[in-house]
């Protein structure tokens, strides 16, 4: 794996200038989590109405594999159903674990991260955001009462 | 020594990754072998493969005897009186659990401390956590000086007192390379009456080591760092202490006689080496030894120095970069953990990575000194027999490209 | 199976030993490794050697990705639901020792009782006794019946109680070749809440093992013993069980967080994987099985019955000697102990070496048992996939041998 | 190593029919010592009389190698001075530990033993009665007030 190919122009864009970085005043979902193994640490907040994703954002620090991912997961989930940003996550974990899913083009620029499956112990950093995601997102669910 | 002859002796150094020459700078995690040690476990495998001790057969003794030399070599690298107190374990981990079961949990009681250091590994920290746990010890640690990369070794009497009953301290630390002075440790720890436990893993591999001389009791270290196998491990323990502690694994070998009910222990070392041990390990690990014996345990650590003095010119040349640890290369083993403030270390290590160079990038088994030091992690480039000045300057230059990379347009 | 085919893999096995073409019936105590295992633990030392999990470079990544793998190959071979109740450990008896420290000394009380049996190994005799010495607890044993080389069945129920915490049995036994029936033991053992170990030393080599099935809590096995390296053991265990017990070893990779004084702990199986494992023999440990399921083990354990069921018919031939056991090679695993009233198991053991024959003699690790048989010692010749008829017949002269030789003129 | 060379006549003779097998009555030394590796036993008895062995048995169960070796040493050791008998015993043990001894010589028929060096396990064996024989040396001199 050559340094381009891992390090894409679109990671390190979003690394260096990250998309919907800070806090949202009234979110739905407010989650802190962080990777032992590197210290990588992440808050999401996440607004929800009409059972869409009305707004979401992130603070943190990390590696830039994690703060990428991040950092696109935000400018993709904006504006999504629940139920599309479900299946978004988990298509893009399927992906990180190799599994190769057939939608695997409804994550266009994600596709970028798919070279750090060949680091099994960072794909925990590309996965960080996108598992805080789903835990806030069931919370959030049984709280409403809805089918989690 | 020819760091550039050394080199052909190591199979896995001749390849490239990512489409680079191999620069393995990762030797605290583990060393290379020497084809010497590979080709006798793939010997030992093929001609004399057997259980040891107990059989009267051919193989069985054969198997026996190499088992047994691999032990004396182990002794006499490390300056021990004698094979009897060298008992192999799988790793220095659980060398480590080892004292702190089968001594710490018969020895340590409510009001006890145990001292350890800032500068420790999880195995010499967490270990001692759980003898705690169970008897009601606690545990006190020497604080370490950031910027100096040393034990606050002024601070040592104070922390001393008739409660401490342990004292458990690295030989040279796996962040900052630091050489500690064990002997004046044991020297004080003893006055107090404490036993003292050096951890070695570090220090066997890289530096001349003479338990006699260092004063300590039990002394830990652990064979894939100094160009042997994994797991195989070994602690050497005074004698005399051996004598009188309870067992820790019970099983074959290290009885006597057993009974439903009870069972007498097995002479040293033995009465602690129970089951089936790691015989074709063991066993490399000697020829390991060998290996190093040839070398000259002074030329390595010369050669270390040199390559930590040159590390040292040339990382401080690239901006931004903070290096841990003592200034001075002599007072430490080969080894350089550094950070950028605006890249994180994971990010350091797959670029090198992408490039041909393996370094650590992380947390070194040593969160609390990682906390003490204000990082979450460093990057270590750690060195052996068989590093050159050709590759730190790969790396130097790597890291010009982690910079490039991380903070400026790719510019490739 | 053809053993004439499956002997060419195994280069230990073509040499001659005093003059002889080599004999070996030592399988009980270890067995011989194919030259895939051999030849792939070299290959890993040359090409791919790192330390696992932390690092981030290639090789780490390589390492990593093969020693989980043979994490996987182990869980599967003896049908664990998966490879998190998996841990790796350097023996059987260091895997026992694991149950009996970390669920032992947690569980375990005054007036609680350990079930094992008559016809254990030491290792899963000791360890319990230490553990009772630590906690108060004691020690019963299910008898065996001499003559049919059985466990009494019948005096389970009057053994189990609501005292009984641990039932520690067994799955072949390594002097009599017994294979215990596990499943009704769980079964009964769950009735009044013990949690059950079965000792697979001597059965994960030999007879197909499903610890679904077998409905037992933990489950432990040997490298050594299974065409693997020396220095791999493991210990499957349920989940459920494993996640709220303590750890066993402290050090680094079982560890999420640590402070000076307290730890927060990995997810299975890490927590129990402390230091750095013995990477290479889990690697080497993984080919092996390969290996085994390639033959079947159900051809195995066919191969076996029947040269079982030829031995004590061969070695049934001869006069004055007697045979421990079960008499139905169909009821036990592959091996045979003996002895004669007026020549001690170590004259047979020397005088079969100096006929190229390798067999066991001695008390085999189980004094309890050869007390209850009444011997000081058997001789044991164990068999494997390589083993033929031709051997039986070597050992079955040899063993003439051995009688003209200690009790008539030499005749040679 | 062949049958022939490791299994001598004379240590097979000496097995077959042991040389000074039963006990003394009034022994100056008397011990029981075993190899709990193999389970072999022995009681030694020694009857010493004017700084001379005037007397020696022994009773026991064991492998060949153990039986034969105390029936040989039984028979040398009679009438010896305890120095000389002393010195035999450590000529013996330094021949079975492989150092080949300048007073080989002075051994005889003990030297049949010497096959048994290539199994070190069975050395012990070997030894057996040899130790026991020092060990009770040593009591009874320092009883005696003799120096050890
Ligand atoms: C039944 C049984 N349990 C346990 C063990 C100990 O296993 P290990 O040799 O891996 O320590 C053995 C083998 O010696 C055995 O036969
Ligand atoms: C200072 C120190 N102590 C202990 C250890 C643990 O040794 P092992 O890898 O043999 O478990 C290490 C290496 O990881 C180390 O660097």
């Amino acid at each position: 794996m050559s340094l381009e190919e891992l390090y894409k122009e679109v990671i390190l864009d979003h690394y260096r200038s990250p998309r919907n970085k800070g806090t949202l005043n009234e979110a739905d979902i407010e989650l802190h989590r962080d990777n032992p193994l590197c210290g990588d640490e992440i808050d999401l907040y996440v607004d929800i109405k009409d059972g869409k994703i009305a707004g979401v954002s992130f603070d943190g620090k990390g590696c830039s594999i994690s703060q990428a991912s991040i950092s696109m997961m935000t400018e993709k989930l904006m504006g999504m159903s629940q139920e599309d940003a479900e299946g978004l996550a988990n298509t893009f974990k399927a992906m990180m674990q190799g599994e190769d899913p057939q939608d695997e083009d409804s994550l266009g620029d994600l596709v970028a991260l798919k070279g750090v499956q060949k680091y099994p112990v960072r794909i925990k950093c590309a996965l960080l955001g996108w598992n805080t995601f789903l835990e806030g997102l069931k919370s959030y669910r049984e709280k409403h009462g809805e089918p989690a | 020594m020819n760091a550039n002859e050394i080199r052909k002796d190591f199979p896995t150094l001749d390849q490239e990754v990512n489409g680079h020459p191999l620069v393995y700078l990762d030797n605290g995690a583990t060393s290379q072998r020497p084809r010497a040690v590979i080709d006798e476990i793939k010997r030992f495998y093929e001609e004399d493969n057997s259980n040891v001790h107990r059989s009267v057969h051919t193989l069985g003794e054969r198997a026996t005897l190499l088992y047994e030399g691999a032990r004396e070599k182990v002794a006499d690298f490390i300056g021990a009186p004698g094979p009897r107190g060298l008992i192999f374990t799988k790793s220095a981990t659980e060398a480590l659990n080892l004292v702190a079961y089968a001594w710490g949990r018969h020895h340590l009681a409510p009001g006890d401390e145990v001292l350890i250091s800032e500068m420790e590994h999880h195995s010499n920290i967490v270990s001692w956590q759980l003898a705690c746990q169970d008897t009601g010890a606690t545990i006190k640690a020497i604080p370490v000086d950031v910027d100096e990369g040393i034990l606050e070794f002024d601070k040592l009497d104070g922390l001393l007192s008739n409660r401490t009953k342990v004292v458990a301290v690295t030989h040279v630390s796996n962040v900052l390379g630091t050489i500690n002075p064990i002997s004046e440790i044991s020297a004080r720890a003893h006055e107090v009456g404490a036993v003292v436990v050096c951890d070695g893993a570090q220090a066997a591999p890289h530096i001349p080591v003479n338990v006699v001389e260092l004063g300590c009791d039990f002394y830990v270290g652990t064979g894939h760092k100094m160009c042997g196998p994994t797991g195989i491990g070994f602690v050497w323990g005074r004698e005399e202490i051996l004598e009188e502690m309870n067992p820790f694994h019970g099983g074959g070998e290290m009885i006597l006689d057993v009974w439903m009910d009870r069972a007498t222990y097995n002479e040293l070392p033995y009465k602690f080496e129970a089951g089936t041990p790691p015989i074709a390990a063991a066993i490399g690990l000697g020829v390991a030894i060998d290996y190093l014996n040839d070398i000259g345990m002074k030329a390595v650590h010369d050669h270390e120095v040199e390559l930590g003095k040159y590390a040292m010119q040339r990382l401080g040349e690239i901006s931004g970069i903070k290096i841990f640890g003592p200034r001075d290369a002599d007072r430490k083993g080969g080894l350089v953990s550094f950070s950028f403030e605006e890249i994180h270390a994971h990010d350091v290590g797959t670029i090198l990575d992408t490039l041909g160079i393996a370094v650590r990038a992380g947390h070194h088994c040593a969160k609390p000194l990682m906390r003490k030091l204000g990082v979450p992690a460093t990057t270590r480039a750690s060195f052996y027999i068989y590093n050159t000045k050709d590759e730190v300057d790969r790396l130097h230059d790597g890291l010009l490209q982690v910079q490039k990379t991380m903070q400026g347009g790719l510019g490739l």
